[in-house]
């Protein structure tokens, strides 16, 4: 039973990630990568800004690793956050899963990405030619 | 009682931190309801969550002092 | 709309995989990454080899990209096998999708590599210590 | 009719590739009726697909003699 969160400014690596939820015992992996997409909506996205409370989103994380772990048979979840300013391409998040088989690894994957949406207190604020926004703060 | 401001809550106060009194009566939801009083932009938010402590919080929870409470506007991670 | 399918006795590399399913309008992208457990109930695996009926095999494996591009909103899909002797930790398959948005990668990634396992004309022997099996050949 | 064998059914039959006879009733299911008979192991196998110049056939498929048929036990791949 293995978590290994990681909220951090540097770029993050899907290898690290993978050596953290590979492990003898797994037939196998799946891994999660967010990218920062050209557009939304049809707008042009220039660059994000992610900010978190840092101390409660780690905690949050653990959490989401730790009712992965219980409700799902994995061996092992890595969940890493990038957080501060990112361009296009660049990778806000990495959801790394290992399992003997392939159903828990994909249930527990989409399970921790849907979870960490909802409840991690991360802000992204997208930049347009013509502004920028918090988003899904305003109706 | 320390309140911390995140994402668009902060650009509504301005501040990333704020000093807050503690409610008369202390509960979760008096503190919204005079936070709202103090900074009705915030009612324009989608949704507006709080954590005490680190941990979300109820509005029946009871407050103190010394307890770190945090603005949590809709969240958007990943 | 592209697809990348590809049938080596050579390791295969989860960067690559990545690199093809990687794209600016992505928000996300789903890797699946078999690799081979060291048990198969209970019993101690010390190595597989995989046989492939080459030509049908990658027409298989076209197809299953073909479907998933069809089928889910996704903009480009990897499908990696490896064939020949693997042992412990080897990575059979890689299977990479991106998409705008998460589920569809998800539900593409599972999709692809469920077809997959019944469909593509590839054989896995398993050995143990005490002798080796087609893997599912027999009752 | 060429015939390729892949897998448990090559252990069964001991070769990679059969010359046989094309059917008199030229169909899928009749090729299979002889390969039983010829090789009733193959009847042990959890199941067995055929293809035909690389595509899974089903029973009432015609067969020519300058198709390459396969057998194709169980898959296992990934």
């Amino acid at each position: 039973m293995k978590k290994n969160i990681h909220l951090s400014a540097e770029p993050l690596e899907i290898g690290t990630c993978r050596d953290f939820a590979s492990g003898n015992s797994n037939g196998a992996e799946c891994i999660f990568i967010g990218t920062v997409r050209n557009a939304t909506d049809g707008r042009t996205v220039h660059q994000l800004h992610f900010e978190c409370y840092e101390s409660m989103a780690m905690k949050e994380m653990d959490k989401i690793a730790g009712k992965a772990l219980e409700q799902f048979e994995i061996s092992a979840i890595a969940i890493h956050h990038r957080i501060g300013t990112l361009a296009i391409g660049d990778i806000p998040v990495i959801i790394a899963v290992g399992a003997a088989h392939r159903g828990a690894a994909f249930s527990a994957c989409q399970f921790a990405i849907d979870t960490l949406k909802e409840s991690v207190p991360i802000w992204k604020k997208e930049f347009f030619e013509d502004g920028e926004v918090w988003v899904s703060a305003h109706p | 009682m320390k309140v911390l401001i995140f994402g668009a809550a902060r650009d509504i106060i301005g501040k990333r931190e704020l000093d807050f009194p503690l409610p008369t009566n202390p509960s979760v939801k008096s503190f919204r309801e005079n936070i709202f009083k103090e900074f009705p932009e915030l009612k324009k938010l989608n949704a507006l969550a709080f954590a005490v402590n680190e941990e979300y919080a109820n509005d029946d929870d009871v407050l103190k002092n010394q307890d770190v409470v945090a603005l949590i506007p809709p969240v958007s991670g990943g």
